[in-house]
């Protein structure tokens, strides 16, 4: 069953090659049917896939396919292959089974729409590029995956191109992205350098078993430069400011891709390299701090904003962090669970906001919003779970997920990590559920022509948000504490090697059995503060948040306006460039360099000028030089020697 | 070898020539489609050489070797290897299309088409002469059909632009000329024989000093042509003014007969030479690399902005080269290829946009997206192809020229690589500009979507875009031996310079504070 | 005895003689004139050279020489009668459109 | 006796020389010009060449020269130079330059520069065979090549005379 692996990556590229080449012509049905069809199949074979994996005991379950030979030169070979272990058997299930709803919720949502193959076209692209990222085996593949679906983030965020926005956005993310990257091939190259392999297996084992030792000065720049490209593509601070721009796009695509799946390739990443990075403190002190920074920094800029597609872009970027936080501090199976419920329930949430947006025929700003749970029953419905899940409460997904983090963070990080992570859980629970306030609760803000219009997304569309929504509750249970499945069942990938345990910490996380429970009821408070607040903010006192925002006018003003980061890069980064490249156009190209030339150019004008004096134009004067030119050569070659 | 096959792609273009001459000038169509299929046949007759090659061997293969000039030792000799197979390939291959790109063309369209092909001799003669005189006379023969197509055919300032790019070579190649001269008599003071046979040459031992000043000639006059920064202005102009053909045969193929002298002369004939050079020759690529890039983005022009954009992708290629291991070099090759391809497209793109809206200026497009979805997405692959993503053809040569000089020094690959980033800011930028957007002149609101010549212009070069881009081993490992032998040539130094420099001075590493890079020993020694 | 230095002093005086009247005079036909003098100065000269080098080449170049001679005579006057048409004049110091 | 001969003849070459670069009208320009040709023919023979001075007399004193009279009297160009004009001042350096020019000839002939290799065409050879003889057979045979393209080449002369002399194409 393993063997069928490549047939996962296939079925999307042939989607892909139809609905790019013929759907034009094909009727919106039929390219429907090819898109949701080609994922589908692709989601039946990662099952099958992940059925044969499990039936292998836990020690042999690493499956490598090498498809063709891909780049060969010298000592350099990045073969085309795929890997198939728990921790990627995992992703693709997230992949294609998340991706397939989305699909299926697509179909609806896009009904409308001029570039309904096209859409379909890149969205399939965008399933095989990650599955690509996820099941390769080695680096440079990975790579390819990578960039590709960054290209597709690319395509779709700009899917509606006329608009000027969408297209700024789509360039901005592609480029922070390339920026990323930057450290990433780096980080391959140094990678190439120091083990002269960029296979997965053979880097880990030389890792493992090399004369490297816990802090190694090449790992630590390894791992670093790998993180930076982690924090392009998963919106981690310094890099996340194409998140909240990337919403741009259609939202089953902020689902997909800037909810569920791409935006979480980094995690991957560096999950798959825990044998790095567990090598390299320093780096993981880095990760962590940076993952726990972008939670609380991005649920910051969560709480104020107006539109309802941001407050949930910020809040994948504060999920981020969680996830990066829990791999920082070595707890990479709690990063991975995390990253699973999270696409349940934030691929829900977007999708749920999707069908709020539908229903008011493209409205996006909450204040305009309100009342609305009356009029669209399913969707609230379901919307409420996922925010529910995403704030942490028992016995939701996002509670399990969340609480194992808060758990290591604390265990095997420290108190500040956790202090981070538990203001940042207040903030989440506090925004999302002002979000579901302002939407759903209250009177209705809505304009009154489009209040008529006001309706329940059709069945392709809920179908979707309810399975989603069911996932989010049950998929908490595959990590309860104690009993963890997921635990045991990434053990292979996570455990295996002499370096995971950072020396000392994870003693403690055994011993304290009664850490768990008291954790848990502590967040559970968290999430309850923080649900009470925005209740009494905005269904018992609507008036109080305007107040608060005068009262604090500065702190309102820094928040909303996202702490001017986009202005600060644009200031420091973005303007400067293209001074320096007009000035560098301007003055050396057409000054300096042009000019010296011309400038030899007329010199040697000046002396034609001098010297054609010479010319006087007299036969005689002519016969004059040659004359005289014949006696000099004459007494050069006669005397010359 | 019974078929003289690269005399037949060298000179089938001139009988095409007689073809033409013979035809009258008033038969336009029918003289095009004489053009056309002449370069096609070429085309197809080089095509053996991809097949028939054996890989294994270095030796130069496909070999003609007749006297021409015995008393000085002149002798027209043929012959390629793996580092020169691909330029003919692609020199055969552009060439058919940019006459294809050239059928608007109705000024003189006799002429044009002599010239073109003349032009095709020249090149292919350039990449197959193993007979410096021979090469000399190739690479001065094709300067003038260019010329004239720049001068005849070209924009409003297309005499400046033609004397800028003819003086500017000329000018590199007299001191080439030079220089080869002086190999002759250095030749002939070591062996008693009177010879322009490159191969000789490279069995010359040839003192530092005099290797120092021939490589300084070599160096200028294939530096201009490559070009690099600053010996660079004459290409934005060059390929502004130029007829779209003219554009896309200088991307394609003249300027890879810089970094295709620095290969096959510079190197093997001047190695320690060479070495002595890394360092300047590293940070010109470098500079050029960025400088490029910068100064692409502040274009207007669509042609300026992608004629600069290829001196920033040229100045990979020469990092590749000047990175002396396998890794750098036979990405150096595949990048010259994928910059022939993609650079050509975007010129084709460009010339197509010209025809249709008259004007270059990114300001009068925006929004064509709409208008033309099919050119929009052949654009679009191109674009991404030239940015060097993964999956096309330009990550590749990219990413190979980067471990080559990662493995030669570390802060040349790391600063290059920032060249990529900016690559997809001026490229995305500029695409953004054009393509998306609401159509803002009225102008663009008629325009035509990409007919079927165009279709069948640009679907090949985006068929071996994907092909390199995804299976490029078909490629490289043509180049293996050639290469490997090449670097035996110019010596073992290069590995070991690059080994010992990683474990003596890694100064920008260590400059942090930290303990020093640390290797798993290689068990074998490989390149 | 007449040594062969005779002759070559004798070629080399009417040679000089035919560039000085090259150089001083400014009718062009004269000039041409002088220019067949300096060739039979240095035909004279050939001759010399093969009588007493025992040799035939001379006196073949010689030949040719002539021949050459003839050929630029008839060439060169059909010029001078060209010019003077457009001219009107034979005088080389009225034509110098060669100038600057 | 030859002796005497050659000095009578040289002088006299020497001056009509003279008289032509210095006599101001063409007519008697050319005339002088053939003096000194005959008295180059007399030296011929005394080197031995009939043949060469038969030629000369013919193509060089004959045809040519009176080629020359020819066009001085069809242009009607018989008019004395003027003295004065733009470029007087050339005719002082350039007696200067004559003189200096035959005196670097003369040192190089004096400095025995110039070497050569004795042929077997002696005297009495040539003159067992006939002169003119010996130049036919070798201008049939080494020399073919050279003697038809001077051929060619006197046609294109004849062409290209025509061709400039002729008033409209």
């Amino acid at each position: 069953m393993l063997n069928l692996v490549g047939l996962i990556l296939l079925f999307p590229i042939i989607g892909t090659a139809i609905n790019g080449l013929f759907g034009k012509r094909l009727k919106k049905e039929t390219v429907g049917y090819v898109a949701c069809g080609s994922i589908g199949l692709s989601f039946f074979i990662s099952v099958l896939v992940f059925c044969g994996l499990l039936l292998l005991p836990p020690d042999a379950r690493l499956f490598e396919k090498q498809l063709f030979s891909w780049i060969e030169s010298g000592s350099f070979k990045a073969a085309a292959g795929l890997q198939v272990d728990p921790l990627s058997s995992l992703m693709i299930l997230v992949v294609t089974g998340v991706g397939f709803l989305i699909h299926i919720y697509s179909v609806g949502y896009m009904h409308n729409d001029k570039g309904y193959h096209r859409y379909f076209c890149y969205l399939n692209l965008f399933t095989f590029s990650m599955l690509l990222l996820v099941l390769s085996n080695n680096f440079l593949l990975m790579f390819i995956g990578w960039e590709a679906v960054g290209l597709c983030s690319y395509l779709l965020i700009g899917f509606w191109f006329e608009k000027k926005s969408a297209s700024d956005a789509a360039k901005k993310a592609f480029i922070v992205n390339r920026v990323g990257d930057f450290g990433f091939a780096l980080g391959i190259m140094l990678i190439f350098l120091t083990f002269h392999s960029i296979d997965f297996t053979e880097v880990f084992n030389a890792a493992s078993h090399g004369n490297f030792g816990v802090g190694s000065f090449t790992v630590t720049v390894i791992t670093l430069l790998l993180f930076m490209g982690a924090t392009g593509k998963s919106a981690q601070i310094p890099l996340y400011t194409w998140l909240p721009d990337a919403m741009e796009g259609p939202t089953p695509v902020s689902a997909l891709i800037h909810a569920a799946t791409m935006v979480t390739a980094g995690v991957y990443m560096i999950a798959r390299c825990n044998v790095l990075y567990t090598m390299s403190p320093f780096t993981m002190t880095v990760v962590a701090s940076i993952g726990a920074v972008t939670a609380l920094f991005a649920a910051s800029i969560g709480l104020v904003q107006n539109d309802i597609k941001r407050v949930l872009a910020y809040s994948t970027i504060s999920q981020l962090g969680y996830m990066f936080l829990a791999c920082g501090v070595g707890a990479f199976t709690a990063g991975i669970f995390h990253l699973m419920t999270h696409a349940f329930f934030k691929a829900l949430l977007f999708l749920g906001s999707g069908s709020v947006i539908h229903a008011l025929s493209g409205e996006q700003d909450m204040r305009k919003m309100g009342g609305l749970k009356h009029h669209i029953p399913i969707t609230y419905k379901t919307f409420l779970i996922g925010t529910v899940a995403i704030a942490g409460l028992p016995p939701f997904a996002g509670f399990f997920s969340k609480d194992e983090i808060l758990l290591e963070s604390l265990v095997r990080g420290n108190f500040i990590y956790w202090l981070i992570a538990a203001i940042a859980a207040f903030f989440t629970a506090f925004y999302m559920f002002r979000l579901l306030f302002m939407t759903f609760h209250g009177e209705s803000r809505v304009d009154h022509h489009v209040a008529e219009h006001i309706h329940e997304s059709p069945r392709n569309m809920t179908i979707p948000l309810m399975i989603l929504a069911g996932l989010s509750f049950v998929g908490g249970f595959l990590g309860i504490p104690g009993a963890s499945a997921i635990n045991n069942f990434l053990a292979p990938v996570f455990g295996g090697h002499p370096h995971t345990e950072i020396s000392g910490t994870e003693s403690i996380g055994h011993h304290s059995e009664g850490h768990p429970y008291l954790m848990m009821v502590i967040s559970t408070a968290i999430a309850v503060a923080g649900i009470s607040l925005a209740y009494r903010m905005y269904v018992k006192k609507p008036e109080m948040p305007g107040r608060l925002a005068e009262r604090f006018h500065l702190i309102y003003k820094l928040l909303l306006n996202k702490y001017y980061v986009d202005e600060i890069y644009d200031v420091l980064f973005v303007k400067p460039t293209k001074i320096i490249s007009i000035q560098l156009w301007k003055r050396v190209d057409a000054l300096m360099i042009d000019g010296s030339v011309n400038g030899i150019a007329r010199l040697v004008g000046w002396f034609g000028n001098i010297f054609r004096h010479l010319q006087t134009g007299y036969i005689r004067n002519y016969a004059f030089y040659i004359v005289a030119g014949c006696i000099f050569i004459i007494v050069l070659t006669v005397f010359g020697k | 070898m019974s078929v003289p096959i690269l005399t037949l792609i060298t000179f089938i273009p001139i009988i095409g020539v007689f073809f033409i001459l013979s035809i009258d000038s008033k038969r336009q169509e029918l003289i095009r489609v004489t053009a056309l299929l002449v370069s096609i046949v070429v085309f197809f007759i080089s095509l053996p050489l991809f097949f028939n090659f054996d890989s294994h061997v270095y030796d130069m293969q496909f070999v003609e070797k007749l006297r021409w000039i015995p008393s000085f030792g002149i002798y027209y000799y043929l012959g390629i290897d793996g580092i020169s197979l691909f330029l003919i390939l692609l020199t055969t291959f552009i060439t058919p299309l940019s006459i294809l790109a050239s059928w608007h063309i109705t000024k003189n369209v006799k002429e044009y088409m002599i010239a073109m092909l003349v032009l095709e001799t020249g090149m292919v003669g350039v990449f197959v002469s193993l007979d410096l005189f021979l090469f000399y006379v190739f690479w001065e023969l094709m300067l003038i059909p260019m010329y004239l197509l720049i001068g005849i055919w070209g924009g409003p300032r297309r005499i400046y632009a033609a004397v800028k790019f003819f003086i500017y070579t000329m000018a590199g190649s007299v001191f080439m000329l030079l220089a080869i001269i002086a190999l002759y008599f250095l030749n002939y003071k070591s062996t008693g024989e009177y010879t322009f046979n490159l191969l000789e040459y490279y069995r010359l031992d040839i003192s530092f000093a005099a290797q120092f000043w021939l490589f300084l000639a070599f160096f200028l006059a294939f530096a201009i042509k490559v070009p690099m920064v600053p010996f660079h202005t004459w290409l934005p102009d060059a390929h502004v003014e130029a007829p779209t053909a003219g554009s896309v045969i200088l991307a394609g193929v003249l300027l890879k007969m810089g970094t295709y002298g620095f290969v096959r002369f510079c190197l093997p004939l001047f190695p320690e030479a060479s070495h002595a050079f890394i360092p300047v020759i590293s940070w010109m690529a470098i500079v050029g690399i960025i400088y490029g890039a910068l100064v692409s983005m502040a274009q207007d022009d669509l042609k300026k902005l992608v004629a600069y954009s290829s001196v920033s992708h040229l100045g990979f290629v020469m990092l590749g080269i000047f990175a002396f291991n396998i890794q750098g070099i036979e990405g150096g090759i595949t990048q010259m290829i994928n910059h022939g391809l993609s650079t050509g497209a975007l010129f084709l793109i460009v010339g197509m946009l010209y025809e249709r809206r008259h004007t270059r200026m990114i300001a009068d497009f925006g929004g064509l997206t709409k208008q033309i979805p099919v050119f929009a997405t052949f654009f679009m692959i191109v674009t991404l192809s030239s940015i060097g993503l993964p999956g096309l053809n330009g990550f590749v040569g990219e990413f190979l020229i980067l471990v080559g000089a990662f493995k030669s020094r570390i802060l040349y690959a790391s600063l290059a690589t920032t060249g990529i980033i900016l690559a997809a800011v001026y490229m995305l930028w500029m695409f953004q500009r054009v393509m998306f957007g609401e159509i803002t002149h009225e102008e663009n609101k008629t325009l035509k979507d990409i007919n079927k010549r165009e279709f069948v212009i640009l679907a090949p070069i985006v068929l071996l875009v994907f092909w390199i881009g995804i299976y490029p081993n078909s490629f490289l490992r043509k180049m293996d031996a050639s290469v490997n032998h090449l670097l035996k040539q110019v010596g073992d130094k290069a590995n070991i310079v690059s080994n010992i420099q990683i474990h003596n001075k890694p100064e920008q590493l260590q400059g942090i504070g930290v303990p020093k890079i640390d290797i798993v020993p290689e068990n074998k020694t490989e390149w | 005895m007449i040594t062969l230095t005779h002759y070559i002093v004798l070629s080399a005086i009417l040679f000089t003689l035919g560039v000085v009247g090259v150089l001083i005079r400014r009718n062009a036909i004269i000039i041409f004139m002088c220019i067949e003098l300096m060739l039979n100065a240095v035909n004279l000269s050939f001759v010399a050279f093969a009588h007493y080098l025992n040799s035939m080449q001379g006196q073949l170049f010689v030949f040719f020489t002539m021949t050459v001679a003839a050929a630029e005579a008839a060439v060169g006057l059909a010029i001078i009668v060209a010019v003077f048409r457009n001219k009107e004049t034979v005088n080389i110091d009225d034509i110098n459109i060669m100038k600057w | 006796m030859e002796i005497y001969l050659f000095y009578i003849v040289a002088t006299i070459s020497v001056v009509t020389a003279a008289y032509l670069i210095f006599e101001r009208s063409p007519v008697y320009n050319a005339l002088y010009l053939i003096q000194t040709m005959v008295c180059i023919a007399v030296l011929y023979i005394l080197l031995e060449a009939q043949f060469i001075a038969a030629v000369q007399m013919i193509v060089y004193a004959g045809a040519i020269m009176v080629l020359f009279l020819f066009v001085i009297m069809l242009l009607n160009l018989n008019i004395k130079e003027e003295t004065k004009g733009a470029l007087l001042f050339q005719k002082i350096p350039a007696i200067f330059m004559g003189i200096a020019l035959f005196v670097t000839i003369c040192v190089i002939l004096k400095s025995k520069l110039l070497p050569g290799k004795h042929g077997e065409y002696t005297t009495a050879y040539v003159n067992s065979i006939g002169n003119t003889r010996v130049i036919g057979n070798l201008l049939f045979t080494d020399y073919l090549l050279p003697f038809e393209i001077t051929s060619i080449l006197l046609f294109v002369a004849a062409i290209g005379a025509i061709m400039l002399a002729k008033r409209k194409l």
